[in-house]
């Protein structure tokens, strides 16, 4: 029997991202009918002290093989490295912090989602070929909101401003106060989950109309369904939209929708991927064969939902990212896919990592 | 006749009210000197300013000729100011050994002690058994406060300051809910005690006052207006339209 | 008016009453004497409901109050001064007399005429009175209920000698006034005067009632320790 | 840094100081004027917001959602007045500590029982949607004005109701010694169950505003309810005009410190940092600010007790 | 200790030698750092019965303290594995050396905080102790190079001369040793003269002062021994973890380690040894059982205030005795 661990986000304003990731997991596994397959699941609240506690209990009294779920990238970063120090695998289905995609990366550590910056930077591309001149550039203050912005001036440059917000904040007021007097001419903002609903709601309701863009992260179908028309023409980046045109996904958007009634968004779609590639290593070899398991997982030998996807040399994802638009849909607003901003994306932090 | 406690000049406003006005007075070895006045005049104001509760506007307090006007509550305590309160003080659910205890504590030095153990101190015993033999409280000594009569915590009161054996006691209205036989006993107790310790006594107990004064001062509107023995007090026509009335 | 019969009464586990009687006629001023701790105050606190009855009746204007809750029998007509003042001491004087007011012949003018001092006072919070000054601003805030039957705990403890001559003045033209009185006191030379019967408890019981003047040196010496 | 800015800032700091108000206007009544640590508070202000989450989405109106959230909030604080408050009052403040924690745990597993544990969203109505120009000439939203318009009144409503009625004496009386307030005829166990109710009341609109603007979520009272604390501290417990002042005080040091300190230490430090030192500081400001004052006023700005 | 409280005293520290010690025969290395966690638990609470039980100061502000403990464990620790050094100064990893460290910074911060907080009383008193922990709270949080919000991990546990601390249980050995330190050190103090004192300052100030003793001296000694032996539960709090974060600070471990204290029984010496099991213990194992383990957590405790005065304690043992 395999037991697998999954700490994840079930409860408070991140919690559609836990939820989508959990869900997209247990739809693979329970199409995999295997039933050999044990997933424990515990909700860390986004709060790393939790998520290390579950953690601790994980390995120490169920003695997990594999532990996954974590969305955020502090909690990753409190849980993840003593648990693959201490021989456990971790695959991550979302949190992608750029010390374990670099320097702190681990031969037991592998990513199916991409690394943080990924998406930011093919964001900035895109504004500096629409011809963006002054982006007021915001984000949270934790590990993944510093490589977003690291990750958007890279391909950008320098903005007109950046401003870091506080990790769950739900007043945006005093940010867009500064907006609305920086002179900036758009706006690029990363705010995952609840935070990029209010932020939303709130900027709809300022009286300020520059154009916004960010990554998928901030314009998901949850995040679209509650803020409304005002995301409408939007666009944004992302390594997977639920109308890219492969059968896999198409197979797994129909399936996602029938078990949950629910379009799914890209979290699904790496919840799903992930619990894919462990499938496909644990047909190949046991985790108690460590280093066997670990080839296996290398291989990536599984159907993407994204089509094409292998692992870069630091276990990180090589893939394309897209680009999406925000279009009115069925009572409420949904995503489309345009086009491809980059193809076979690497992360930045590949050289950095030596296992 | 040895001065005690001496007060000068003392004065104390609260807002446009002078609760205490100019007040001079003083206390003698072996005396019982009664503050008497009418309601508000500022005795417990006087009182307070003397014990360090309250801070004067002016004036000095001198004790044993040294100034103490400076000192905190504490210090003056240490330094021989034992009082009682209007209102009971005692902790409620301690026995009266173990609030007696406390002040004996102090007299015997410091209480930055973290090791020994009180319990079997036997020195503090012998003082704490001494006085509540003062005050005939030895039989109840391990009741809780909280079940004696008002009149045994009122002299479990004067136990505590005995046992800092202070140069002085300050009583504001130790007769105060007693009965009349309580009243008689707390009289007797203090007639015993004011040729070791010199007393300044509030109280509104015209016949205790009468009977234990050796000289009675009468405060008026925060100022000192008589002050002489008990039969020129009893007379003064000023006092006695103040204060006593005519009967 | 009032009638007592049989209560006890006890505080957690400790029984205090074990048996009092009690009955004042309208109109009339009952003194209720005892020396410290036979349980005159918790008489009262049980007739005024704080230390419901356990046992027994009380019966006040022809209506059984022992089980009803404090307030409910202060409506009914019963105005307490109690033992240890207890003014509220975050409010001003003017608001300790008039937060619990009910409307009747005592007012704001003819407490302040009874009490000068607490006129001067009107503005002051009530906890930085003097201690004689709050007995008078209970004493008022009692009368402003207009209550039927008015009791008072020890209310002259800790007044001046002219003050308490008034207030004793002040009881005797309210009883005139047709006002029945049920007074605690330690000073018998004043209250007796005043009185129309005592009632005098011994460790919790009424072992003596009558009028004032059958009140012998024996009974007094052995009850009340003179 | 432009007027503008540093205008829209105060006007910022001016409507979290009054929803900050809305909150500790409750506190103060329950925690100074009746005497109980209410650690729950902030869990009336998740029920106001979640009750009008959910009724504005089933029944479509805002409005109605709202009363129902307000009315919900009284239900329940005189419910839990009722069963489990009333017999606080006579106990020390450890005991209340513990009771309202137990509260604050029953509430918060209570709701996400009932209403999940993701976010609601409720939407501002539509007349106080959008923004509109305020005369020096920059937009601002029309919500964050009703929500400062309707703390002025509710201030001015109970500062009258506290300091100048019978209603209110009766109140404060109740906390000095509420034996004898019963003694002297005042149902007091009905009267502080309706003042235990309007502070709900109070959390509850409290919380559907700020559901409306930010979101709806278990937890989202905390965080408030320490403010909240701070707010009384600073202004002087059981003193609604200390309230006041101490919410807007500390709303608008929040505000301002959250744009100036970071700017300030933008200026020798790199974006992400400053952000961090200066938010943090920000954070740490009110608190500060409260020590400040009561390192000197022991008793907080209006003190109203003055007790022997 | 006498009667009944004396043999309940005497069933729980058999249980803290016995339980965990089978709980490692058995292998069960989850438990048995679950007892160190109720052990660490116990003690920041033993800490904060000395102020709050027998001072009567109501901090509401002990995690700042037990916070200090984890980060001293912490940054050492950080600082040890990166061969770095903290201000000039290298630090340890020795636990011996860590935990002085810890006492004392504590100490001093507490001497500060109780310099300032014990002028004000009641409300006011648990309001500004707990003003001072939110400031620690943020500066926490504030500052980066110790992770910030995010909190500090510590990959290698600290290490004690002699001993192999990452054996769950020798590590559990320190813990109930350090337990068992501090309750026979508070004891001690509350049978002295300063325990006297003090508890005179919690009852009656007034009485306190007019004996001639400060009150405020009495108890800011007090706040101060208290705030060390939470401090000391922090840093081993910080090595059991292997985690230090801000949220060890926040006002809501705060109000646990109050709670734990009240569950247990306020001002009894082992009160809070029983309310630190009832309350892991529950936490943990209803948490195992249901999902709304937070309902019923809740509803217990209530029912705790509720109907047994005196907490745990106070249930089973009466009401306290003092002699
Ligand atoms: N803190 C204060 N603020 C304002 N007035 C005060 C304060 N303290 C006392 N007073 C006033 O000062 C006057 C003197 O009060 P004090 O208590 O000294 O009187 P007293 O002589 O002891 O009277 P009693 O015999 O009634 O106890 C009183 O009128 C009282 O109301
Ligand atoms: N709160 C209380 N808890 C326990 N016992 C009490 C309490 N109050 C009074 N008692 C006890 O009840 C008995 C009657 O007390 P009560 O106060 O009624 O006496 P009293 O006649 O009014 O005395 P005093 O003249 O001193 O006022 C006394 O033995 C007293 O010790
Ligand atoms: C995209 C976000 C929801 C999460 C983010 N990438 C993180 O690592 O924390
Ligand atoms: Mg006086
Ligand atoms: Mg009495």
């Amino acid at each position: 029997d395999t037991k697998i661990g999954m700490i994840t986000t079930l409860s408070g304003g991140g919690s559609h991202l836990g939820i989508d990731v959990r869900d997209g997991f247990m739809l693979a596994i329970a199409q995999s009918g295997r039933t050999d397959i044990e997933v424990m699941i515990e909700d860390d609240a986004r709060k790393p002290d939790v998520a290390k506690t579950i953690s601790d209990k994980f390995v120490q009294r169920d003695n997990v093989d594999i532990l996954t779920g974590i969305i955020w990238s502090n909690l990753a970063m409190a849980v993840v490295p003593s648990v693959t120090r201490g021989g456990t695998f971790y695959i991550s289905p979302n949190a992608g912090p750029s010390p374990l995609a670099g320097a702190m990366c681990n031969e037991n550590y592998f990513n199916v989602a991409w690394q943080n910056n990924d998406l930011h930077a093919a964001m900035g591309a895109y504004m500096k070929d629409a011809g963006v001149e002054k982006p007021f550039i915001l984000a949270p203050n934790y590990p993944a909101g510093t490589d977003a912005l690291t990750g958007f001036k890279s391909t950008f440059g320098e903005p007109e401003r950046e401003i870091f917000t506080q990790l769950g904040q739900t007043d945006y007021a005093a940010e867009i106060a500064q907006i609305r007097a920086s002179g900036a001419d758009s706006v690029f903002f990363f705010l995952p989950g609840g935070m990029g609903i209010s932020f939303m709601k709130q900027y709809a309701a300022s009286g300020v109309d520059l154009p916004v863009y960010g990554p998928a992260f901030s314009f998901d179908e949850v995040i679209l369904g509650a803020v409304g028309d005002a995301a409408l023409g939007v666009f944004n980046t992302s390594q997977w939209a639920y109308d890219l045109d492969n059968p896999t996904n198409a197979a797994f958007v129909e399936s996602f929708r029938a078990e949950y009634g629910r379009t799914p968004t890209l979290y699904a779609s790496q919840g799903f991927d992930t619990a894919n590639l462990i499938l496909s290593a644990l047909e190949v070899a046991e985790p108690s064969d460590a280093d066997a398991f670990r080839a296996a997982l290398e291989a990536a030998n599984f159907d993407s939902v994204r089509g094409d996807f292998a692992f870069n040399s630091n276990h990180h994802p090589v893939q394309d990212i897209l680009v999406r638009q925000v279009v009115a849909g069925d009572g409420k607003p949904t995503n489309q896919l345009v086009g491809v901003a980059v193809e076979d994306h690497r992360d930045a932090y590949a050289a950095e990592c030596n296992m | 006749m040895t001065e005690v406690l001496r007060i000068t000049g003392l004065a104390k406003s609260f807002g446009a009210l002078k609760a205490t006005d100019d007040v001079s007075l003083t206390l003698n070895a072996g005396e019982i000197h009664a503050l008497i006045g009418p309601n508000g005049a500022g005795k417990s104001t006087l009182i307070g300013q003397i014990a360090g509760w309250i801070v004067p506007d002016a004036g000095t307090i001198t004790l044993e000729g040294a100034d103490i006007t400076g000192l905190s509550v504490a210090a003056r305590a240490k330094a021989g100011l034992g009082r009682t309160f209007q209102v009971s003080t005692l902790a409620m659910d301690r026995t009266a050994r173990q609030n007696v205890r406390i002040a004996a504590q102090a007299r015997a030095g410091s209480s930055f002690r973290f090791w020994g153990q009180v319990a079997q101190d036997q020195g503090l015993r012998d003082a704490v058994d001494q006085v509540l033999g003062d005050v005939q409280m030895l039989d109840q000594a391990d009741t809780p406060i909280a079940e004696l009569s008002h009149g045994a915590r009122r002299r479990v009161e004067v136990a505590c300051a005995l046992a800092l054996e202070p140069k002085l006691l300050l009583l504001d209205e130790p007769m105060a809910g007693l009965g009349q036989d309580g009243t008689q006993e707390m009289t007797a107790l203090l007639a015993r005690l004011k040729s070791r310790i010199p007393i300044l006594l509030v109280e509104h107990d015209m016949d205790a006052v009468f009977a234990l004064a050796g000289r009675i001062s009468v405060l008026v509107n925060g100022a000192v207006i008589a002050s002489g023995p008990p039969d020129v007090i009893r007379t003064d026509p000023a006092v006695r339209t103040a204060y006593l009335g005519e009967d | 008016m009032l009638s007592v019969q049989g209560i006890e009464a006890s505080y957690g586990a400790a029984q205090a009453l074990f048996g009092v009687d009690l009955t004042i006629e309208a109109g009339q001023a009952h003194a209720l004497m005892g020396r410290n701790g036979m349980g005159k105050t918790t008489t009262i606190r049980a007739i005024c409901g704080l230390t419901p009855a356990q046992k027994g009746d009380i019966t006040f204007q022809g209506r059984k109050i022992a089980h009803l809750p404090s307030h409910k029998i202060a409506r009914a007509g019963i105005g307490l001064v109690p033992e240890g003042r207890r003014c509220f001491a975050t409010l001003t004087v003017r608001e300790n007399l008039i937060a619990t007011a009910r409307p009747g012949a005592w007012d704001v003018a003819t407490v302040s005429k009874l009490f000068p001092r607490l006129e001067e006072r009107a503005g002051q919070m009530a906890a930085t009175l003097s201690g004689g000054e709050q007995q008078m601003l209970a004493i008022g805030r009692a009368l402003m209920t207009n209550p039927a039957l008015l009791i008072l705990d020890e209310a002259t403890e800790g007044l001046a000698p002219t003050i308490r001559a008034e207030i004793w003045a002040a009881l005797r033209a309210l009883k005139a006034d047709g006002q029945s009185l049920l007074i605690v006191d330690k000073t018998l030379k004043e209250i007796l005067p005043v009185a129309d019967a005592c009632t005098i408890l011994e460790r919790g019981r009424s072992v003596w009632s009558g009028p004032p003047d059958a009140l012998t040196d024996d009974l007094t010496t052995r009850y009340i320790g003179v | 840094m432009p007027l503008s800015l540093i205008i829209e800032q105060a006007l910022n700091g001016l409507q979290l100081g009054v929803t900050l108000f809305l909150m500790a206007s409750g506190l103060t009544l329950v925690f100074g004027v009746m005497g109980l640590i209410n650690l729950a508070h902030g869990s009336l202000y998740m029920v106001g917001a979640f009750v009008t989450a959910w009724v504005s989405a089933s029944v479509g109106s805002f409005w109605i959602g709202l009363g129902a959230g307000i009315m919900a909030a009284a239900a329940v604080g005189a419910l839990v007045e009722v069963a489990v408050i009333r017999r606080l009052y006579a106990r020390d403040h450890l005991d209340q500590v513990l009771a309202t924690f137990a509260l604050i745990l029953i509430f918060s597993e209570g709701t996400r029982w009932l209403f999940g544990s993701q976010p609601l969203w409720l939407d501002v109505p539509d007349l106080l949607s959008g923004a509109v120009t305020l005369p020096g000439g920059s937009p601002y939203p029309v919500f964050r004005l009703a929500i400062i318009a309707m703390g002025a009144l509710v201030a001015l409503g109970l500062y009258l109701m506290i300091s100048r009625t019978r209603l209110g004496m009766r109140i404060r009386a109740g906390e000095a010694d509420r034996e004898m307030i019963g003694a002297l005829g005042v149902d007091i166990a009905t009267l502080y169950t309706l003042v235990f109710a309007l502070g709900a009341a109070l959390a509850g609109l409290a919380g559907a505003m700020v559901g409306a603007l930010q979101s709806v979520q278990v937890g989202m009272g905390e965080p408030v309810l320490i403010l909240a604390f701070v707010v009384i501290v600073i202004g002087g417990i059981g003193s609604v005009k200390g309230a006041l002042i101490g919410a807007i005080l500390v709303g608008v040091t929040d505000t301002m410190g959250r744009i100036l300190l970071p700017s300030a230490f933008g200026l020798f430090m790199d974006a992400s940092s400053a952000t961090a030192v200066g938010s943090a500081l920000a954070s740490m400001l009110i608190y500060l600010l409260m020590a400040l004052v009561l390192a000197l006023k022991p008793q907080g700005l209006f003190p109203v007790h003055a007790r022997a | 200790m006498r009667g009944r409280e004396g043999w309940i005293n005497g069933a729980l520290a058999a249980a803290l030698l016995i339980v965990p010690l089978a709980l490692h025969l058995a292998g069960e290395v989850y438990y048995v750092n679950l007892a160190s966690r109720v052990v660490i638990v116990a003690l920041a609470a033993v800490g904060l019965n000395l102020a709050l039980g027998y001072g009567g100061m109501v901090s509401f502000g002990h995690a700042a303290f037990f916070g200090i403990g984890g980060y001293v464990a912490g940054i050492s620790a950080h600082h040890a594995i990166l061969g770095t050094s903290f201000l000039g100064l290298s630090t340890t990893t020795e636990m011996p050396l860590i935990w002085l460290i810890s006492v004392l910074l504590a100490g001093v911060v507490a001497l500060a905080i109780g310099a300032i907080s014990l002028r004000t009383k009641g409300v006011y008193f648990i309001m500004i102790t707990l003003a001072f922990a939110q400031m620690l709270y943020y500066f926490a949080i504030s500052f980066p190079a110790y992770g910030g919000e995010d909190g500090l991990p510590i990959y290698v546990r600290n290490t004690f001369p002699g001993l192999n601390t990452f054996d769950p249980i020798t590590f559990y050995g320190i813990c109930v040793v350090a337990l068992f330190a501090c309750l026979f050190l508070t004891a001690r103090i509350m049978g002295s003269r300063f325990g006297a004192a003090l508890d005179m300052a919690h009852l009656s100030e007034t009485r306190l002062a007019t004996a001639g003793i400060a009150p405020f001296n009495i108890r800011l000694t007090a706040f101060v021994i208290s705030a060390m032996m939470t401090a000391l539960a922090g840093a081993l709090f910080a090595d059991l973890n292997g985690f230090v974060s801000p949220s060890m600070m926040s006002w809501h471990r705060s109000g646990e380690i109050m709670v734990i204290v009240i569950l247990g029984g306020v001002g009894r010496l082992w009160g809070p040894v029983a309310g630190a099991i009832a309350f892991v213990l529950l936490e943990t194992f209803l948490g195992g059982l249901t999902e709304r383990w937070g309902l019923f957590l809740g509803l217990i405790l209530l029912g705790t205030v509720l109907f047994a005065r005196g907490g745990i304690m106070g249930l089973i043992a009466g009401k306290a005795r003092h002699d």
